[in-house]
């Protein structure tokens, strides 16, 4: 029950983690279903309807479902405490985000138990994904649920970039602010202008498909080339959000196991910034096939080129970090260093293909699987893996298993150049995406052989870190507040893990790194803001998971309305559930607003006596 | 940090004085930065389809600019409606806030019925949801700015309310000013939709 | 302009090796790394000159990584406090500047070639003029100036100039022959595309590279480019008209079931033109009409046939032909067979 | 930048001044712009391209004049909010020039 109240973020960054993570496992599931299917010519182990939904749910689900909500679960379980905060701008709203995330994200898998699954495409191109050609109600659960768990993502973005701009502690200014958060502010600010323009798509997908709209059907005037284009508006900055964290956590992970500050910190800001805005301009890159002409081929292959110019001075600048330094070599940092020369390696293909006349030749080709992979798994989920390692005992008060860790490490990283190396061969070769099958004697079989041992192998690695999970669980709580030793920033002066309300006083930062700067200085704890007293806090609240819920029923409602018959007259009842669902979300969203939220006051006795237990 | 503050005296910008206030504006500024997209997106789909007419009326056929000024003047002055409103607060007027307020809601029910006067009046003439591109993007953008509407309405009206209930606070402040940046901004949206949608559509 | 030509040249011997790398990779008439026609073989050296680039910045970064977790690990007791340095403004204008030069380096290459592969020669008469159709799962090739309407495979002259242009009956598709030149996607809604390409003589693999539905994986094509004599004669073929079959029975059965959708003749149809369908490489673009055993779905002209009329629907999800029509097993192999002879009798 | 972390309830105490007064001027402008872009649609003697620009500048300029004096955003506090605004502004334009460029050919 408090999990299902809960507006603490430390408790909602586990819970986004625990989804994310459930959601990943569903997601590597299907990788791994494709990756079989795909490890022989002519291989019948899924049908060929089964495969598309396979790629579909795989892509939609990984992006969506696992990637973003594991990113949140890092943002929310750390930026507060990097900026000296006792809790995020909108507490509730924070909440409401992962509440209506996790029913979007389940509405998008029930797909799976209902048996009509979405099967176009995570990219969802018009016509195909419209009723015509996608007749059961397989995208209707994309749409809505992709619909619902924007809405979440949204909220989560305003939430942290109000956090950051408004809650940060005194003398933390923006240029000393660490570079996860600094990361973590683009990226929200990135959702906040791409995710609208999703949701207008799926809208008016939506309107497609269950009210007879034309937006994008060719017979009555509707242009699919449209939906394109609001596609990937939305989709270019999508992946620097899924990537602009990794790059903050890297920038974490490495300054503090090289024992060094990070290198041109003022350079690496300037450098995120200028990829958040570039991210903008180049979406129709992955459009050059096409057919807008010449002139516009020519200006977004210039604009995507122009990108590889901030984001090597941020690969130089974590190298050049490490120069000099005293590194250590934990998992954590094994994942970081892991992810600089992966993550170049999917960065140049990227800019390969920004090339548009050889794009003709790489496009929808197993050469951009490489690409995505690269970056996305060698990336970011190597990012991830190594700011869960990294923050893991302030998250849960118990430092991983080093020794599981490693072989994590290995067996992932090993497994997954095995699986996409090879695939730019493939691409190049002349294998085609999103194919169910390949002819015998095309020369494609041995690489594929090798992408799916390569894709098993990530398996053993995935389940090895929830092995070590499970297995840290059962260690004793209470790890020190700095279980690295050499931590630099705020989150390592609170106990891991942190109280309630994460700082008994707030700190006074005296310059960018605060915590070493401190320690430098021959102190051991940071300079207190104000005296100790009462703590504030906000009050639990029942109120998203309903709204979450009523989400929920209302995506189904309008959904299965053609189904379902009529009620009275002339209204279905597929209709009048959705009405219903809608009206519990409207409901609470009433009574949140009638009900003052005072919050309550913890008293300064009992901060003073959790600073005495921890002393 | 807390909301409570000493009866009867309010600081001069009472939305602002709290923590709590001030990232809710904040937060609603950064939101209408989102719903600029939003819109724009829909303005998007509408300029891209608004050739696609098929066998469906024109938009020179359909539009009447006299409908279309009434209906612009009426959003034009709610939205000074609430600027007064947003005075009064500052004034502490907790009264005359609230008739403002009152005359703000009015004249967003008259421009609603104006639409729906307008949209059924376009059915009839063979300008359905379904008929071409063109009618779809154009319901789906005005009939999107007019849900706004609806929202809003409802949402000044339970503020209204509020202050009843409550009168004037430092929880309440915040919301007459949020409310009031978000009826601003249907408005500015209107400019557009009035110029792009009627008036370009006019033109031809 | 001088300088870059000269700094590629220069590069020329790496080049070369990387060629011969690169090259070992796949089939002559499917692989992009093996072009075959001048487009390819542009997008080729675009992708080489890529590959180079991407190459250096790959090595410079695996070195430097390399050489500082080596160079800079803790060694056991070291408790010492690094040097803590907040930038270098030369380092940083070197690593910004560097990369600008090498991405100067491959625009504008890049930009030439983005205006010299989007030509439009519709009306070079000197250019055969193509009009590709796609339908889930099978392409349409028409001649507009021949008026002949072909399916699945695109004959054309070796050497000639043939100008394409695309649409869509249905979803979007795309038009990819790795081995000639890079792909251009078939739009519904009347938005057309083109693209050009020539060809040496010789059969091109030619494959659907948008995500079209479930047999998207099988909608495959081929380019069979002949010489400019064997390529008239072809075209004087494909307008001869096609006899039935002489036996009444399957005769009866081919115009009730099959000629309501297709075509044996020069005469235009909704579905797949037949005509000449036993000279094709190929039955429903997938199975191959070979004995060569490395082929997984390889077998005679008529067993695959044969194969295509009893089995479309598990060899090809989802085409449409799937239970359109009912058919004997006698009239199953009288068609076949019916069909194995109608070729066409123009190559050299 | 002019925000503040923790907050001692009342700030500066600043006499009040903002008054009605430049509220209805702007709304007196609003009007008047309105009324420019109708009149010169209705009118319909103008050039085409001529009307969508003068319409179109009365639009942005109504819009600016709104965002200034009634949303406040002129006023000092407001840096992010322009920001924000800005950022969706940007991406808007970006929409507009895909639709009207690369969507049909
Ligand atoms: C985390 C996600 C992520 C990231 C970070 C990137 C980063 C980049 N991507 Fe990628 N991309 C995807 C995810 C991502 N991409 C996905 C999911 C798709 C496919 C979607 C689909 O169709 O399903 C895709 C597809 C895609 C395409 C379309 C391919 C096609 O379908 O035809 C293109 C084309 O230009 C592209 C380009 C780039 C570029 C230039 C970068 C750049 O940001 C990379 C910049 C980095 C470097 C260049 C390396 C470091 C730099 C140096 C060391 C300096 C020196 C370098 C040089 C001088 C080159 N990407
Ligand atoms: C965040 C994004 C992300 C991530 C992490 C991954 C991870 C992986 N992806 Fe994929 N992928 C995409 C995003 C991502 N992918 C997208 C967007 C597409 C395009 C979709 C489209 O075309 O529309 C795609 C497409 C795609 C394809 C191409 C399909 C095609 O075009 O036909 C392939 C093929 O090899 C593939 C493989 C893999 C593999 C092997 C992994 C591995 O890294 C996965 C590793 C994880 C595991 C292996 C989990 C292990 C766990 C278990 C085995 C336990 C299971 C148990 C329980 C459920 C209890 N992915
Ligand atoms: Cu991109």
């Amino acid at each position: 029950m408090d999990w299902l109240t809960t507006v603490d973020h430390k408790k909602i960054g586990i819970l986004y983690l625990l989804a994310g993570g459930f959601f990943f496992l569903i997601g590597g599931l299907e990788a791994i279903l494709i990756r079989l299917q795909l490890w022989k010519p002519l291989n019948d182990f899924v049908g060929a309807q089964t495969f598309s939904e396979l790629i579909t749910m795989h892509g939609t689900t990984m992006i969506f479902l696992a990637a973003m909500p594991i990113i949140f679960a890092i943002m929310n379980a750390v930026i507060p405490l990097q900026i000296g905060a006792r809790d995020v701008a909108f507490p509730f709203l924070n909440a409401l985000g992962f509440w209506t995330f996790l029913s979007g994200g389940l509405l998008l898998n029930i797909s799976w138990l209902v048996g009509d699954v979405p099967d176009a495409g995570w990219t969802s191109y018009a016509p195909l994904a419209g009723t015509t050609y996608s007749v059961s109600h397989g995208m209707d659960y994309y749409v809505m649920g992709l619909q619902i768990a924007g809405i979440g993502t949204l909220i989560g973005g305003i939430n942290f970039l109000v956090t950051i701009i408004n809650m940060r502690a005194p003398g933390m200014s923006f240029m000393r602010m660490p570079m996860f958060t600094w990361a973590s502010f683009i990226t929200s600010a990135l959702i906040l202008f791409a995710f609208p323009a999703l949701a207008v798509g799926l809208a008016a997908l939506m309107f497609d498909r269950l009210f007879g709209a034309n937006f994008f059907n060719p017979d009555m005037g509707g242009n699919v080339v449209l939906w394109e284009h609001i596609f990937w508006i939305f989709g270019h900055p999508e992946v620097y959000i899924l990537i602009m964290p990794a790059f903050g956590i890297i920038s974490e992970v490495i300054s503090t196991f090289s024992r060094k500050r990070l290198f041109g910190y003022s350079s690496m800001v300037f450098a995120t910034i200028l990829i958040g805005f570039l991210g903008f301009m180049v979406w129709a890159h992955h459009m050059f096939t096409t057919g807008m002409g010449p002139v516009a081929n020519s200006l977004f292959s210039i604009a995507t080129m122009l990108i590889a110019v901030p984001t090597g001075i941020k690969v130089f600048n974590w190298v050049f970090t490490m120069w000099g330094g005293s590194i250590t070599f934990p998992t954590a940092n094994l994942f970081a260093i892991g992810f600089i020369p992966t993550f170049v390696m999917g960065g140049v293909t990227g800019i390969m293909l920004s090339v548009a006349p050889a794009n003709f030749q790489y496009h929808d080709s197993y050469f951009v699987v490489a690409h995505f992979h690269y970056v996305i798994v060698g990336g970011l989920v190597f990012g991830l893996f190594a700011g869960l390692t990294y923050w893991w005992p302030k998250m849960f008060g118990r430092v991983l298993s080093e020794k599981i860790g490693k072989w994590t490490f290995w067996t992932f990283f090993i497994g997954f150049h095995l699986t996409f190396f090879v695939q730019h061969f493939l691409g190049l070769m002349g294998m085609p995406r999103r194919i169910w099958q390949y002819l015998d004697g095309m020369d494609l079989t041995e690489m594929n052989m090798i992408s799916t041992v390569g894709a098993l192998l990530m398996g053993v690695g995935t389940l090895l870190f929830i092995l070590n999970a499970i297995v840290t669980s059962f260690k004793p709580k209470g790890t020190d507040n700095d279980p690295w030793k050499d931590g630099r920033t705020l989150e390592w002066t609170i106990p891991s893990p942190p109280p309630e309300y994460n700082f008994a006083q707030t700190p006074l930062v005296r310059g960018y790194d605060a915590y070493w700067k401190e320690k430098m200085d021959g102190h051991k704890k940071m300079t207190p803001a104000e005296p100790i007293g009462d703590i504030h806090m906000p009050n639990s609240s029942i109120l998203p998971f309903v709204m979450g819920i009523g989400l929920f029923i209302a995506g189904f409602g309008f959904m299965y309305a053609p189904d379902w018959g009529t009620l009275v007259g002339s209204i279905k009842v597929g209709h009048a559930v959705g009405v219903v669902g809608l009206a519990i979300l409207f409901g609470s969203m009433i009574v949140r607003s009638m009900k003052d939220d005072h919050g309550y006051h913890i008293p300064k006795e009992v901060v003073l006596k959790d600073q005495e237990g921890k002393a | 940090m807390s909301a409570h503050t000493v009866d009867g005296q309010l600081p001069h910008e009472p939305e602002k004085a709290t923590l709590e206030g001030r990232n809710k504006i904040l937060g609603f500024w950064l939101f209408l930065g989102g719903e600029t997209v939003l819109f724009a997106t829909l303005f998007a789909a509408f300029l891209a389809l608004r050739g696609q007419v098929l066998d469906g009326p024109t938009a020179d056929q359909l539009f009447d600019l006299k409908l279309i000024a009434l209906a612009t003047g009426i959003l034009l002055t709610s939205s000074l409606m609430s600027v007064f409103a947003v005075n009064a607060l500052h004034k502490q007027n907790t009264k005359s806030l609230i008739g403002w307020l009152v005359a703000t809601v009015a004249l967003g029910v008259c421009f609603l019925g104006l639409e729906i006067y307008e949209f059924v009046h376009y059915v009839g003439m063979g300008h359905g949801f379904t008929t071409s591109a063109f009618s779809s993007s154009f319901y789906t953008l005005v009939g999107f700015h007019g849900a706004h509407v609806i929202l809003g309405v409802v949402w000044i009206s339970l503020i209204i309310y509020q202050l009843k209930k409550r009168g004037l606070n430092t929880t309440t402040a915040p919301k007459v000013y949020v409310a009031s940046m978000y009826w601003h901004f249907i408005d500015v949206v209107w400019v557009f939709i009035f110029t792009v949608v009627y008036l370009m559509g006019k033109v031809g | 302009m001088m300088k870059r030509w000269q700094f590629v040249k220069r590069l020329a011997p790496l080049m070369l090796v990387m060629t011969l790398v690169l090259a070992a990779c796949g089939r002559e008439d499917l692989s992009a790394l093996n072009p075959q026609g001048p487009v390819a073989q542009q997008q080729y050296d675009l992708m080489k000159l890529s590959i180079l680039i991407m190459g250096i910045v790959i090595a410079v970064v695996f070195l430097l990584t390399l050489f500082v977790i080596i160079r800079f690990r803790r060694r056991p007791g070291d408790n010492t406090i690094p040097k803590q340095i907040e930038g270098n403004h030369k380092l940083e204008i070197v690593w910004t500047v560097i990369p600008v030069i090498m991405l100067v380096i491959l625009a504008v290459p890049t930009l030439q070639s983005v205006f010299a592969l989007g030509k439009d020669y519709r009306n070079d008469p000197e250019a055969l003029q193509v009009k590709v159709i796609a339908h889930q799962f099978w392409w349409e090739f028409e001649y507009p100036d021949l008026g002949i309407t072909t399916a699945q495979e695109l004959v054309i002259p070796a050497g000639k100039k043939v100008m394409v242009e695309l649409i869509s009956n249905d979803v979007i598709h795309s038009f990819w022959i790795p081995a000639l030149a890079g792909k251009i996607d078939t739009n519904p809604g009347g938005i057309k595309n083109i693209m050009y390409f020539s060809a040496p003589e010789g059969v091109f693999l030619g494959k659907c590279a948008e995500f079209c539905g479930p047999s998207h994986s099988l909608m495959d094509f081929k380019v069979k480019s002949v010489s400019e004599s064997s390529f008239d004669r072809w075209t004087v073929a494909m307008k001869e008209p096609t006899a039935l079959p002489t036996d009444p029975d399957i005769a009866s059965a081919l115009e009730s079931q099959c000629l309501t959708c297709h075509a044996v003749g020069p005469e235009n149809s909704p579905y797949p033109s037949l005509k000449g369908i036993g000279s094709r490489e190929s039955v429903g673009g997938v199975l191959v009409n070979t004995e060569d055993p490395k082929y997984g779905h390889e077998g005679t002209t008529y067993d695959n046939l044969y194969n295509w009329i009893k089995n479309n629907e598990t060899i090809k999800p989802d085409n449409h032909m799937a239970g359109a029509y009912e058919l004997s097993e006698e009239e199953m192999k009288g068609i076949a067979e019916y069909l194995t002879n109608l070729t066409l009798d123009f190559e050299d | 930048m002019s925000e503040q972390s923790v907050t001692n309830g009342n700030k500066k105490e600043r006499p009040y001044v903002e008054g009605p007064k430049k509220h209805i001027v702007a709304f007196i402008m609003s009007v008047l712009l309105t009324l420019v872009a109708f009149v010169t649609v209705a009118s319909g003697g103008i050039n085409k391209d001529f009307t969508y620009i003068i319409i179109i500048a009365a639009a942005i300029l109504q819009v600016f004049i709104q965002l200034a004096f009634w949303m406040h955003l002129k006023d000092r506090g407001h840096t992010f909010a322009i920001i924000g605004i800005l950022g969706g502004v940007f991406v808007a334009i970006l929409c507009v020039i895909m639709a009207l460029s690369w969507v049909w050919w």
